[in-house]
């Protein structure tokens, strides 16, 4: 539906825009090749009107992992995914241009492990504090027996067993 | 826990104001909040992890479950997103019901809220006034849905009970009863001396800033930011169901709950109109068991805010990922700005007024916020910093 | 025989027994009242009873950082003071001892409990404590003054300092608070803040700081922190009807005790019913309203009375 | 005589403080609504207290997640003796839809001992209501 949108950005950002899909006027879907994507969400957000930036996903397809920018605005949602190597994911903050991205990027890095370099507070969020550090339950490949023995240690009570 | 040198405030996640586990803990100087700290987490139960172990239809059972209050909001958007990936033609019949409950559901809520507010201010009548008045609604709901909170009433494709004529007409009857008691707070439960004092230049967002830390409901709307998903992006039968968008320019508490009363009586005239024209025709489509590859960005306008699921499917029928935004986070940060600034006995008050549901926005939240640590000159009292609990 | 009547005076009729009962019977019609007002049941009457023995038998905890001495004391002092109040008021019987000057013994051993609340709170080492506690002793400032300055009111009046006299001019003159409306008014008011009720409770705000000073209580020193409030609810009640309501020695027996189960639980129905009415006012506000409008009015009453001895 | 009269003063005045432990405040908003005029509980004398110092009975809901589980633990040692706990809907008493998330543990009882389960999700008014005055039988037998 949004060619207008496709000529826009295929126009600023060459051979970077890959499988655009808008299923309805009201979203759109595309995913980037390369480049940095920061130049992009500045251009998504300022120039065509999508300000609101709803959310931060992160998605792991077993072979690399996707971080999903998903933004509104203008009675439209437009979801644009980067993708993160697998080996050593990292992706770089945008709390610069949204303070409120914070909150994301600090449940991204806790709950699939993706490093968000020069974030300004990184301190552990949602999980407890004794939950073991290398371990990111939204893996694909975690699953809740890789937790410790002594991770319920002096709690649990022994009548149960 | 780090410290600008004045206490430390630990409030939650065990506290008579909050009705849910969360913890606060605010750098008080004497009464005056400098700068709020919220640490979540306790609600956090691992649904998006849960969801990815299950079929469509045992995630729609657990993605009802996070949050009591919008239960029907999560299930109905879950359930959009899901059809709109298998492009299936749900019948109109069960986008009027889901509207009906949907509207039952904000009622409720708002009504709740208006009595835990007055509760936070020790206005303990109004408390007890407007939560016998949300008995009505609740008796709607359970008269409509079979049950007083879960009700459970989406699956993917319809909706699983009908409402009947004589169901739709008590259904009428008992809404015109709930106006005229709730016309009566606005006018005579609102002006009431001392809830005015508590209520009124409190917890004041300009717009402009509303709209920078993007907040959303009731207290974007009650800082003169129209933003409702309703209206921008109708889904359900709100296409064709006449209703405007309430909103007021006090930017304060009682510009939020001028706002919130005004949406309850919105409500009833949607639920009103709904029921009038109720189509004839199925309740619900068979879905097939497998969702082709695709994503959906789905969101609902619950009555805390903007709530939007990400779903992701993969050919199979166990979804690949489903995100959920509650609409509590996008409060979390402008509550931290209305916050600082008032004092100790503000802080229930001006939290109630964003109507937190920490158990939908607990799910991944938190927000830290920028430490002004300039040098306090006041008398400094023997830094606590304990935690209430420590000591037994 | 004078031996035997003072100790009954003391332990049984006005004063230790009496004081328990009738406290926690006033208890039980302020919470009955509002309940009723707020269109529930309310508790049965003997709830306050159930209570006070269930936390008798409580498990006593002190945090081990709290001062152990102050912590146990702070209560028992509150209730002494409250209780020895009873030897100057007429009750029905003559009082034990009235001298020249026993209005101002009372007021001051009306203001002992708000210093025992400060103690208990401050020794309890615990952060809604040493916070309500230092509220306690903020909103003493509040309300002190506005409640001295109306009980003042009768004494110019009936041109002594002694409660018996005041009672005896009453005697022969119409009640106080025709003469002082003004003045009654104020000792109203500021007789809510005294006794920390809606909308001035703010130190034990539940909401906020989680029941303030007696956060850290339990067992035994909480049954004695909340009987004495009860005590305290039944001598400032019987302390505005002795000095604007005309008191309650008539001839026979039968009337005065009636007169003064009317005349207290009257003003125990008006703090019920405007517990039941207002939210709860913020500490800075209420310092507002006391000194900009309660103050002002008790000065406009002692105008008014210097007015009318010169014209007497 | 004593003995009785204590174990009377028990029963009729039980008060309850309110943890919940990670739950989705389905259960929070029943109990709440247990207090208000049309299920009124004051009549039975059960008050809703801030502090776990002032209460007997604890009122908990929710799977006990990760995160809670020490405050709950906490919470219970605060409570003076003789203390009593309620486990309220389904999810206290056994974490009903959320076992198996990884988050939490099945219900209350694995960190604190619970005397009264209430199930239901959410259980209405009535059943909480029904369910502590089953708790008080108990402490009339024992």
């Amino acid at each position: 539906m949004n060619e207008d949108i496709l000529a826009k950005l295929e126009a600023k950002f060459p051979a970077v825009i890959a499988d655009f899909k808008s299923p309805r006027k009201a979203r759109i879907y595309f995913r980037l090749t390369g480049g940095q994507f920061k130049d992009v969400l500045v251009y998504l957000m300022k120039d065509l009107g999508y300000s609101h930036l709803s959310t931060l996903t992160a998605i792991d397809n077993r072979t690399e992992f996707e971080v999903i920018y998903n933004l509104f605005g203008k009675n439209t949602g437009v979801s644009m995914a980067v993708k993160v190597d697998r080996s050593d994911p990292r992706i770089d903050t945008i709390t610069d241009i949204v303070p409120g991205a914070l909150v994301h990027e600090r449940e991204i890095q806790d709950m699939m492990g993706i490093k968000v370099n020069n974030i300004p507070d990184g301190r552990r969020l949602i999980i407890p504090e004794n939950w073991p550090q290398d371990q990111y339950p939204l893996r694909k490949d975690w699953n809740i027996s890789m937790l410790p023995e002594s991770f319920n240690d002096g709690l649990l009570r022994k009548w149960r067993e | 826990m780090h410290h600008t040198g004045d206490i430390t405030f630990p409030v939650g996640p065990q506290h008579p104001a909050l009705k849910e586990p969360e913890f606060f803990s605010f750098d008080v100087d004497g009464e005056k909040v400098v700068s709020a700290d919220i640490r979540l987490g306790y609600s956090h139960r691992g649904i998006e992890k849960g969801c990815e172990e299950r079929t469509y239809i045992q995630a729609l059972y657990l993605v009802e479950r996070i949050c009591g209050i919008c239960s029907h909001s999560h299930a109905t958007v879950f359930c959009q997103g899901v059809e709109e990936l298998m492009g299936l033609e749900v019948p109109k019949r069960s986008l009027y019901i889901r509207t009906i409950v949907g509207e039952l559901e904000r009622i409720h809520s708002h009504l709740l809220w208006l009595g835990v507010a007055a509760h936070e201010v020790g206005y303990d009548t109004m408390f007890m006034y407007s939560w016998r008045d949300r008995e009505i609604v609740m008796d709607l709901l359970e008269l409509a849905t079979g049950n007083r909170v879960n009700y459970s009433m989406n699956t993917i494709g319809g909706v699983r009970r009908d409402i009947t004529k004589d169901q739709g007409q008590k259904l009428k009857e008992g809404i015109d009863a709930l106006e005229k008691k709730v016309i009566y707070y606005l006018n005579v439960g609102i002006q009431e001396k001392t809830f005015m004092m508590r209520v009124k230049d409190v917890g004041v967002i300009p717009k402009d800033v509303t709209e920078k830390l993007a907040a959303c409901g009731p207290t974007a709307r009650g800082s003169g930011v129209p933003l409702d998903a309703r209206r921008d992006d109708p889904y359900a039968a709100y296409g064709e169901i006449p209703f405007e968008v309430v909103t007021s320019d006090k930017c304060d508490v009682l510009g939020r709950t001028l706002v919130r009363i005004g949406e309850v009586l919105e409500s009833c005239k949607i639920i009103k109109y709904a029921i009038d024209n109720l189509p004839e025709g199925p309740i619900a489509v068979k879905a097939p068991r497998k969702v082709p590859e695709g994503e959906v960005f789905a969101r609902y306008e619950t009555p805390r805010g903007e709530l939007v699921h990400y779903i992701k499917s993969n050919g199979t029928e166990k979804p690949e990922r489903v995100k959920v935004r509650a609409p509590s986070l996008g409060n979390v940060l402008p509550v931290k700005y209305m916050l600082e600034g008032y004092n100790i006995a503000d802080i229930p008050i001006i939290l109630a007024a964003i109507d937190p549901c920490f158990s939908c926005a607990d799910r991944m939240v938190r927000i830290e916020g920028a430490r002004n640590n300039r040098e306090m000159n006041w008398q400094q009292l023997r830094a606590y910093g304990i935690n209430w609990y420590k000591d037994k | 025989m004078n031996e035997l009547y003072k100790i009954f005076y003391l332990l049984v009729f006005p004063g230790f027994a009496f004081l328990v009962i009738y406290g926690l019977l006033l208890e039980w019609a302020d919470r009955k009242i509002v309940a009723r007002l707020q269109n529930r049941v309310g508790p049965p009457w003997m709830q306050p009873f159930a209570d006070f023995i269930k936390l008798f038998a409580k498990e006593d905890i002190t945090s081990e950082k709290a001062d152990r001495f102050m912590f146990a004391a702070a209560p028992i002092i509150a209730l002494a003071a409250v209780l020895t109040t009873v030897i100057f008021l007429p009750l029905t019987v003559p009082a034990l001892f009235s001298f020249e000057g026993d209005l101002v013994v009372l007021a001051y051993l009306l203001t002992v409990p708000t210093f025992a609340i400060f103690l208990g709170g401050w020794y309890s080492v615990n952060y809604f404590a040493s916070v309500g506690a230092m509220r306690a002793t903020l909103l003493l400032f509040s309300y002190e003054v506005p409640l001295l300055m109306s009980l003042l009111g009768p004494a110019i009046l009936a041109g002594s300092w002694s409660v018996s006299s005041i009672l005896a001019f009453q005697a022969s003159h119409v009640w106080i608070a025709v003469y002082q409306p003004i003045g009654f008014i104020v000792a109203l008011v500021a007789l809510v803040g005294k006794l920390e009720r809606i909308p001035f409770d703010i130190p034990e705000a539940e909401t906020e700081i989680v029941d303030g000073p007696f956060c850290e209580y339990t067992g035994r020193k909480l049954a004695i922190f909340r009987l004495m409030f009860d005590i305290e609810l039944v001598i400032v009640a019987s302390l505005i009807s002795l000095f604007y309501l005309g008191g309650f020695s008539y001839g026979n027996i039968f009337l005065s005790a009636l007169m003064f189960f009317v005349k207290t639980f009257a003003v125990v129905a008006f703090v019920a019913v405007v517990k039941a009415s207002f939210g709860r006012i913020r500490i800075d506000q209420m310092i507002d309203f006391c000194w900009k409008y309660l103050v002002p009015a008790a000065v406009l009453q002692y105008l008014l009375i210097a007015a009318a001895k010169i014209w007497m | 005589m004593l003995k009785n009269l204590i174990k009377w003063a028990r029963i009729k005045s039980p008060w309850a403080v309110h943890f919940n432990s990670g739950s989705c405040n389905g259960c929070d908003i029943e109990i709440v609504s247990a207090l208000t005029p049309r299920f009124d509980v004051e009549r039975f004398g059960i008050v809703l207290k801030g502090t776990p110092r002032h209460a007997d009975v604890m009122l908990a809901t929710g799977p006990v997640n990760h995160h809670s589980k020490s405050r709950l633990k906490r919470v219970y040692d605060q409570m003076p003796e003789p203390k009593f706990v309620v486990a309220i809907g389904s999810c206290a008493c056994s974490g009903c839809v959320f076992r198996g998330c990884y988050n939490n543990l099945q219900g209350i009882d694995s960190v604190v001992p619970v005397d009264v389960y209430i199930p239901g999700c959410p259980p209405r008014p009535d059943a909480i209501i029904d369910g502590v005055v089953k708790l008080l039988k108990k402490i009339q037998g024992a």
